[in-house]
């Protein structure tokens, strides 16, 4: 390439103050195979971009060096100009001769003979260029959501509404997530089943939804628009074409002594069973474990009362195989147990608390299913000991949260909300009683958010204390508090009938090995890391996955319902067309000189190199060679760095390119 | 049959005075576990709490300075007292992580440190290296019926990184050795909480409530007496329990052993040489009513 | 402030942190020697040792490579590639005689314009002091068997002949 | 002190002593927010002035003769529960042995002077005989406390107990102490320097 | 170096009648594969024309199995025939490869780099007390005077993971680590003597590429080094190119190397060229645990990473 125009700026006086622009010019249009070089006072502006493309016109240019700001600020728009004056945009580079040059030095002399070694850096970049095409890929427009939680709801109802198939597969016999565990929800106080089973059913009943529940992703391969997902359909062993869920298999199940992990086990449940009444889908699940048939061989007591036959003791797991074009991911969040921990965890527990082992100290999720209508007590707050209403109470907040010692150091964000709101459920139901907290500090912004926590103290009573609570032990039947107010200085010595731990709120056990699945990154607490913190909040910086809820970190319903949305409208922005465009910067394989060692697919952080059959015409297998999916390729260049022969290279940033600018140092 | 147990031993100076029986309980068991163990020749003052209160330099080198003594002798150093096992191991882990620490405290011992040794606190001895099952063949006496309350009070297991002996707010180490020898144990909350240390001397005060808080505790729990591994906890719940008493009103009478002396019985050391005669609170009357003496 | 050598500076960084950081230390105008020249990559997976052996042979006195910070890498996982990449080369290097004082590797956010300048800045100065970097000077203009051909062993195996 | 106005600014607080407490504790004061768990299990919180968490915040704001000043930190048992269940990983035991060791030093300004009297007979013991005789050692605080009579029913009982040796053998390493005594003075003095 | 091998002890390390048992059993292994038609070719080494030298055989039938033979003269590395020299040997069908130690490090790194399949060679391991070195008196037997220098520290005498083994070695003497002494001398020098010992080898180099010829791992179709478009490395032997090809191929066989030395033997020029990749494996044994070829591994350790990989290089 012979024929390159430069252009230096003088961004008003940011750059012409401390570098001679025109001497950097004139040497410029001394280098070979310079055709025009200039310079002008703001390039960027609308008469700077016609010159450029006057010059192009003029001059017949094949490749431009604009001297001017950082690429991060205008390459975009020089490469636009260039573009709409015939140039291909990648054949015009920028020469940052502000923030690496004017800005940063003083002497003139200096500045400008670095000014023009770097112009000289460039233009022999630029003969080294090569016009590149945005890549297009095909749309597959059908949506996976992981989790069918609130926020997975939410994101299956919005994209499904809008026309597009989704696939929603969920863990758990049903779906509802935590959500559906809760008695009522801040700051509002409604009912939280009064909100959320409407939605479950829209969900079972959308024709643009398959369900999948009792289900895992098992493996997910292929890329933006155009995945594959292998999901594990578990063996249910009831027949869910055929299951009219009358309900008669649980009544007659012998085995009924099952501790309910949907009501955190202070609740019993059959072997057959649905985790609550208004489980969608509304069909049972044999618990495999405790069955007694699938323990003996003998009972079978379900599949003789199954009127349609509906229970399967043979059935088996399935696999099945999705495509799809986008995945929002919503798994969720798990609470965090004071149990002891094995040895070298990094998370540890709370001996000073019992280690779990006071059965009057409890956690707020369980609170929850106590205050629950539809809970194990019918929503009477009972304590697990006894069965004693407790007429003292006490919450103690941040357990768990903000305590790196014990491993964990976020806050997470809910518990202050949520305690408060146990303070006046528990005031409605024990009209004698007294709710005390320990807490450090209130954390409640938020729509409604304060005037709520406000309202528990002034109106409910609740007595805030501000100071951590040291130590919980059993006295008699009361569980002693030793904690302080360090308003006061002094110490509090509470003798709580219950206590309530507002503990942590933590990423779902085997987040990790999902994200590896997917090809996601998660922080140091398995939370899934978004590609910007502020500026992509749902989307993965794996293209095509989004994330919604508490699966990303602690957040409360309204912010995860919110999340889901957009998580939504990232997925329908993608499938509002047909083929995706993406920028060029992707590697290349060399198939002549590959020889297959596959160092380059070791190094993907994406997974994007595939292997390749070469055949000769007969068929028969003469190599097997590396293959970039363009579609997948992040750009980073590992591949060609780790390649011993080069013979995959990156776009953009080929070893001539650089070497061609490490001539010219 | 493991190879023979043999410890080299620091007792620390309360077991060469306040707390004798401790030490003679000591040496009884180990002889009837057969298990070697070796005095420390000229060992010297941990610097116990008054040293590290006021100065950490000399606490880390006078402990540096018994570790290099120890080392001069064979085996595992076996500590007894509490406090000396704890600044011992303290020490071992603050020269381990500051290296300027670690060079003050080798010019004040004018020599590189040898400090390497394993200590050991007694109970670690009987529960890990000997073993329980071990232990209980070696019993005797069962101390069937003998309702033990457990006492570990500050320095066994606190601060979590140092004493790794056992898991710090729900230990079972003293409560398994004991089970081994065939004494019931009784669920109790006050067995990690402070006796009041050496506030004995300065200020007894803080000692008659905080000794006071223990004995009630232990009372509640329904307790025949008190077991312990610590010379100063021990003092404070046995030499002071009559004026304890006397502040409060309560009225104890809980004899207060060092686990040494309840094992040792058990593995059937005449009673005449476990120091029972030195204890203030007078366990010949339990011990008779249990048929254990 | 005029000096008696001015060592010329390679700098090789990744265009989401290092750029991005010495952007920041223009935006804030922050000053440091001229003598660095910066070449962007996408990120230091991106960066093949060939470079930095190509960069000392092409004159430069020092180099400098940078990127982000491991956890940042904006490609997930290249920086900590290059991490072990340039951990070996750097060995590599030392063993043939290179003086490491020469090759500074850094992580430099974004949001550290004032960690770069320190980075260049040191190197600039460090390097400074220690001269030109003569080795591989000498290398470039020297020939393979020219002067060298009456060596004593030379003239022995020709004797021999 | 207690009662007077906290007059705030760069002169009024001390960060070099916080910076010198932060050293000889290895400790961050800085990490704690001020939770209080460690005032909410300090056995001998009813005996001090200031909270555990207070003397951390005083020193949070370089206020160290307020810290000094009471008698709190000599009151601190060192029993380790607050470092144990600190969720912070502020080691108030270490910073306490630190605040002490600093009081000392300067000949402290605290009000406290049984424990500080306490504990200097109880180092003086050592030096002179390398090991402790509680006796001697109760005795000599007596004494010199002015509390003659002070737990005298105790002392014959213990005796017969045989629980107070009257007499002490000679330790062979006793030149040594006295060279680790005299050298940690050396250290001292040079860092006063 | 044969007056300083004069003074070296020259009693044999094994046995003579060891060889020839070693060489029976090749042979009959040989037979029964070639016989029952398992491989279509057996690689191994046949006696050389000059006295006392081996060079590598095909055998394809049986009655050419009683050239096969092995002693302290075969030195190469027959992975070789696995990759580079595999048009030799294409279109034969599977092989049985007589392998040595080092030969088999070599194939496990090559499974592990994907250049063949485990099933699709036999490999017959020779338990080897090691070879001649370059210059040694081939009238001498395998002795303290004659061994190969990466012999001397050489951890592979006994095969491993091989379809069939051959020779059971009696204990054998410790010698001296001449390299490993070698690296720690060169080590302690300043940069400036450590450049100045290199310089002086490279610039020796003739660029007759024997060393890349030679070793396994050197299979690539197109080495950078031959690229021109960019020129990375020079190619004419100057000494700049010179030493950017002998750092660049160092750095390539980084983490991957088996140690044969075969590019130190195949030297003309005696340049040293094993330490430099003694250098590289030992570093990265140090930094992150990691040994080539003791058995095919996944990834390498410059092809894979841990979170907490050391950094203390980096500021």
């Amino acid at each position: 390439m012979s024929r390159i125009g430069v252009f230096v700026c003088h961004c008003g006086e940011n750059i012409s103050r401390t570098v001679d622009v025109e001497q950097v010019a004139q040497a410029a249009g001394a280098l070979s195979g310079v055709a025009h070089a200039c310079d002008y006072k703001y390039m960027c502006s609308d008469p700077g971009q016609n010159l450029l493309k006057k010059a192009v016109a003029d001059h017949n240019l094949e490749g431009i060096v604009v001297a001017a700001c950082s690429p991060r600020m205008h390459e975009k728009t020089f490469r636009k100009a260039a573009a709409s004056a015939g140039v291909n945009p990648f054949l015009v580079e920028m020469a940052n001769i502000r923030e690496h040059c004017s800005w940063v030095h003083e002497d003139k002399a200096e500045a400008t003979a670095k000014a023009s070694d770097i112009v000289t850096m460039l233009v022999e970049r630029v003969k080294k260029d090569k016009a590149l095409a945005p890549i297009t890929v095909p749309v597959t427009k059908r949506a996976l959501v992981i989790g069918g939680g609130i926020a997975g709801i939410q994101a299956a109802l919005d994209i499904a509404d809008c026309g597009h198939q989704v696939v929603l597969v969920e863990r758990e016999p049903s779906i509802g997530g935590h959500m559906a565990q809760l008695s009522e929800t801040f700051p509002t106080l409604d009912c939280s089943q009064c909100i959320m089973t409407p939605k479950m059913v829209d969900v079972a009943n959308h024709p643009n939804i398959t369900l999948h529940t009792y289900s895992e992703i098992e493996q997910v391969d292929g890329y933006i628009g155009n995945f594959r997902i292998t999901v594990r359909k578990k063996a249910r062993s009831v027949d869910m074409g055929k299951c009219t869920g009358c309900g008669v298999c649980m009544a007659k199940c012998p085995q009924k002594k099952i501790p309910n992990n949907f009501d955190r086990n202070l609740g019993t449940r059959p072997a057959i069973y649905v985790p609550f009444p208004q489980a969608v889908p509304n069909t049972p699940v044999i618990d495999r474990e405790n069955c007694t048939w699938f323990k003996t061989g003998k009972c079978g007591v379900c599949q003789k009362v199954c009127g349609p036959g509906a229970v399967d003791y043979t059935q088996e797991d399935e696999l099945i195989v999705e495509p799809v074009g986008a995945i929002v991911v919503a798994t969720g969040f798990e609470l965090y147990s004071i149990a002891e921990k094995p040895k070298g965890s990094p998370i540890k527990g709370y001996g000073e608390f019992g280690h779990g082992n006071l059965p009057d100290v409890i956690d707020g999720m369980t609170f929850e299913r106590l205050a629950s209508a539809s809970g194990p007590t019918g929503g009477k707050i009972q304590r697990p000991s006894d069965g004693k209403e407790p007429k003292q109470i006490v919450f103690v907040q941040c357990v768990g949260s903000r305590a790196r010692e014990k491993g964990i150091s976020y806050c997470s964000k809910i518990c202050c909300m949520y305690t408060a709101k146990h303070t006046m459920l528990y005031k409605h139901k024990v009209h004698d009683g007294q709710a005390y907290v320990f807490f450090m500090d209130a954390r409640t912004p938020g729509k409604g958010y304060d005037e709520f926590w406000r309202r528990a103290v002034e109106e409910e009573e609740a007595v805030y204390i501000r100071g951590m609570v040291s130590r919980l032990y059993q006295k008699n039947d009361k569980i002693v508090v030793m904690g302080s107010d360090i308003s006061v200085g002094v110490q509090v010595e509470i003798e709580a009938d219950l206590v309530v731990l507002a503990t942590a709120v933590q990423a779902r056990s085997g987040a990790d090995s999902l994200a590896q699945k997917l090809g996601i990154s998660y922080d140091g607490y398995n939370f899934y890391s978004e590609a910007h913190a502020k500026l992509r909040p749902v989307e993965c910086a794996t293209a095509g996955v989004y994330l919604a809820g508490a699966c990303q970190g602690p957040k409360d319903i309204p912010d995860s319902v919110s999340q889901a949305s957009a998580a939504a409208a990232k997925v329908m922005t993608l499938f509002a067309r047909d083929e995706l465009e993406r920028e060029p910067i992707v590697a290349k394989v060399v198939d002549r000189y590959c020889v297959g060692c596959l160092a380059c697919k070791k190094v993907c952080p994406y997974g994007a190199v595939e292997e390749k059959e070469i055949r000769d015409r007969q068929g028969t297998l003469l190599k097997v060679v590396a293959f970039v999916n363009p579609g997948v390729c992040g750009g980073c260049g590992t591949c060609q760095a780790t390649c011993p022969s080069k013979s995959v290279e990156l776009d953009g940033y080929t070893d001539e390119q650089i070497m061609a600018m490490i001539e010219a140092l | 049959m493991k190879n023979k147990l043999s410890y080299s031993y620091y007792p620390g100076c309360s077991l060469h005075a306040s707390a004798r029986e401790y030490d003679e309980s000591t040496r009884g068991l180990f002889k009837a576990l057969r298990i070697g163990l070796v005095e420390v020749p000229d060992w010297l003052c941990c610097g116990a709490t008054p040293a590290h209160n006021v100065d950490e330099l000399l606490s880390l080198s006078l402990c540096a300075k018994n570790l290099e003594l120890a080392s001069g002798v064979e085996g595992d150093l076996a500590v007894a007292c509490a406090a000396c096992f704890s600044r011992l191991k303290t020490t071992q882990h603050t020269l381990a992580a500051n290296d300027d620490k670690r060079q003050q405290v080798a010019y004040a011992l004018d020599g590189p440190l040898a400090i390497g040794k394993s200590v050991k606190h007694l109970l670690e001895i009987l529960a890990k290296d000997l073993g329980l099952e071990q232990l209980s063949a070696a019993v005797q006496k069962p101390l069937s019926g003998l309702k033990v309350a457990c006492y570990y009070g500050c320095l066994l297991t606190r601060p979590p990184d140092v004493p790794q002996l056992d898991c710090t707010e729900a230990p079972t180490i003293m409560e398994r050795v004991i089970a081994a020898a065939g004494a019931e144990t009784v669920t109790w909350s006050h067995r990690l909480e402070c006796c009041g240390a050496n506030f004995t001397l300065s200020r007894p005060g803080v000692v008659l409530k905080l000794s006071g808080d223990i004995l009630a505790s232990a009372k509640r729990a329904g307790a025949d007496c008190l077991m312990v591994a610590c010379p100063l906890c021990h003092g404070n719940l046995d030499i002071r329990q009559q004026e304890i008493e006397a502040a409060s009103g309560e009225r104890y009478a809980m004899p207060v052993f060092y686990m040494t002396q309840l094992l040792a019985l058990a593995a059937g050391v005449a009673p005449g040489k476990l120091g029972f005669d030195s204890m203030i609170t007078n366990p010949v009357p339990l011990l008779k009513e249990k048929h254990l003496l | 402030m005029k000096h008696d050598f001015e060592p010329k500076i390679v700098a090789f960084v990744c265009t989401w942190c290092t750029y991005a950081g010495a952007d920041l230390a223009g935006t804030s105008r922050l000053q440091y020697p001229p003598n660095v020249r910066v070449l962007k990559f996408p990120c230091t997976g991106r960066i093949d040792p060939v470079f930095i052996l190509r960069a000392f042979q092409k004159g430069a006195d020092g180099v400098l490579v940078s990127g982000c910070h491991p956890g940042d890498c904006h490609y997930m996982a290249g920086n900590y590639h290059a991490r072990r990449r340039f951990a070996a080369f750097r060995k590599l290097l030392e063993f043939v005689g290179v003086d490491l004082e020469r090759l500074q590797f850094s992580w430099v956010s974004a949001a550290e314009g004032g960690k770069w300048v320190e980075m260049v800045t040191g190197l600039t100065e460090r390097v400074r002091t220690m001269g030109p970097l003569a080795e591989f000077k000498e290398l470039e203009q020297a020939e393979c068997w020219s002067g060298k051909l009456d060596t004593p062993e030379l003239n022995e195996a020709y004797q021999e002949i | 002190m207690k009662q007077t106005k906290m007059t705030l600014s760069q002169t009024t607080m001390n960060l070099d002593f916080v910076k010198r407490v932060e050293h000889l504790s290895g400790s961050s004061v800085r990490r704690c927010f001020q939770c209080g768990k460690c005032s909410a299990g300090c056995p001998m919180r009813s005996f001090m002035e200031h909270p555990p968490n207070r003397i951390v915040r005083l020193l949070q704001l370089g206020q160290f003769e307020r810290v000094l000043a009471g008698r709190s930190i000599w009151y601190c048992a060192s029993c380790e529960t607050c470092t144990t269940r600190c969720p912070n990983k502020v080691d108030l035991a270490a910073i306490m042995d630190a605040l002490r060791k600093l009081s000392w030093d300067a000949d402290g300004p605290s009000k406290e002077s049984y424990v500080q009297l306490a504990n200097r007979l109880f180092i003086e013991n050592i030096r002179s005989y390398g090991r402790q005789y509680e006796m001697r050692l109760a005795a000599v605080f007596n004494m010199k406390s002015g509390q003659f009579l002070k737990d005298f029913m105790l002392g014959p009982k213990l005796l017969t107990k045989g629980k107070l040796k009257m007499f002490h053998r000679k330790n062979r390493n006793l030149p040594e102490i006295e060279k680790i005594f005299s050298r940690i003075e050396e250290l001292r003095s040079k860092d006063r320097d | 170096m044969n007056n300083k091998a004069q003074q070296l002890d020259v009693t044999p390390l094994v046995e003579a009648t060891y060889y020839q048992a070693v060489t029976a059993a090749i042979r009959s292994e040989a037979i029964r594969l070639l016989g029952e038609g398992k491989v279509a070719a057996v690689v191994g080494y046949r006696a050389g024309r000059r006295n006392n030298s081996a060079l590598p055989a095909i055998v394809t039938s049986i009655d050419q199995v009683d050239q096969l033979i092995f002693s302290p003269a075969c030195v190469n590395n027959l992975a070789l025939y696995l990759t580079k020299a595999k048009n030799e040997v294409k279109g034969k069908g599977k092989l049985a490869l007589v392998a040595k130690g080092c030969d088999l490090r070599a194939v496990a790194g090559l499974l592990g780099e994907n250049q063949l399949k485990r099933d699709d060679v036999h490999l017959i391991g020779i338990a080897c007390a090691g070879v001649y070195g370059a210059e040694a008196d081939r009238g001498l037997p395998l002795c303290e005077a004659t061994i190969a220098r990466k012999c001397r520290e050489c951890t592979v005498h006994e095969p491993q993971r091989t379809d069939a083994v051959t020779g059971i070695l009696p204990k054998l003497k410790e010698l001296p680590h001449l390299e490993s002494e070698e690296l720690a001398r060169l080590e302690a020098m300043t940069p400036k003597e450590r450049w100045d010992y290199w310089q002086a080898h490279f610039a020796r180099c003739i660029r007759c590429l024997a060393c890349r010829q030679v070793c396994p791992f050197c299979y690539c179709e197109q080495c950078l080094c031959d690229k021109n478009r960019p020129q990375a490395v020079e190619s004419s032997p100057r000494p700049a190119g010179n030493s950017a090809w002998h750092i660049v191929r160092a750095m390539h066989l980084a983490g991957r190397c088996s140690a044969c030395a075969e590019c130190e033997r195949g030297c003309p020029m005696d340049i040293p060229l094993n330490l430099l990749n003694r250098k590289m494996a030992k570093e990265l044994k140090e930094l992150y645990a990691y040994e080539a070829g003791l058995e095919p591994q996944e990834k390498g350790p410059l092809t894979s990473y841990k979170e907490d990989d050391d950094q203390s290089f980096i500021k």
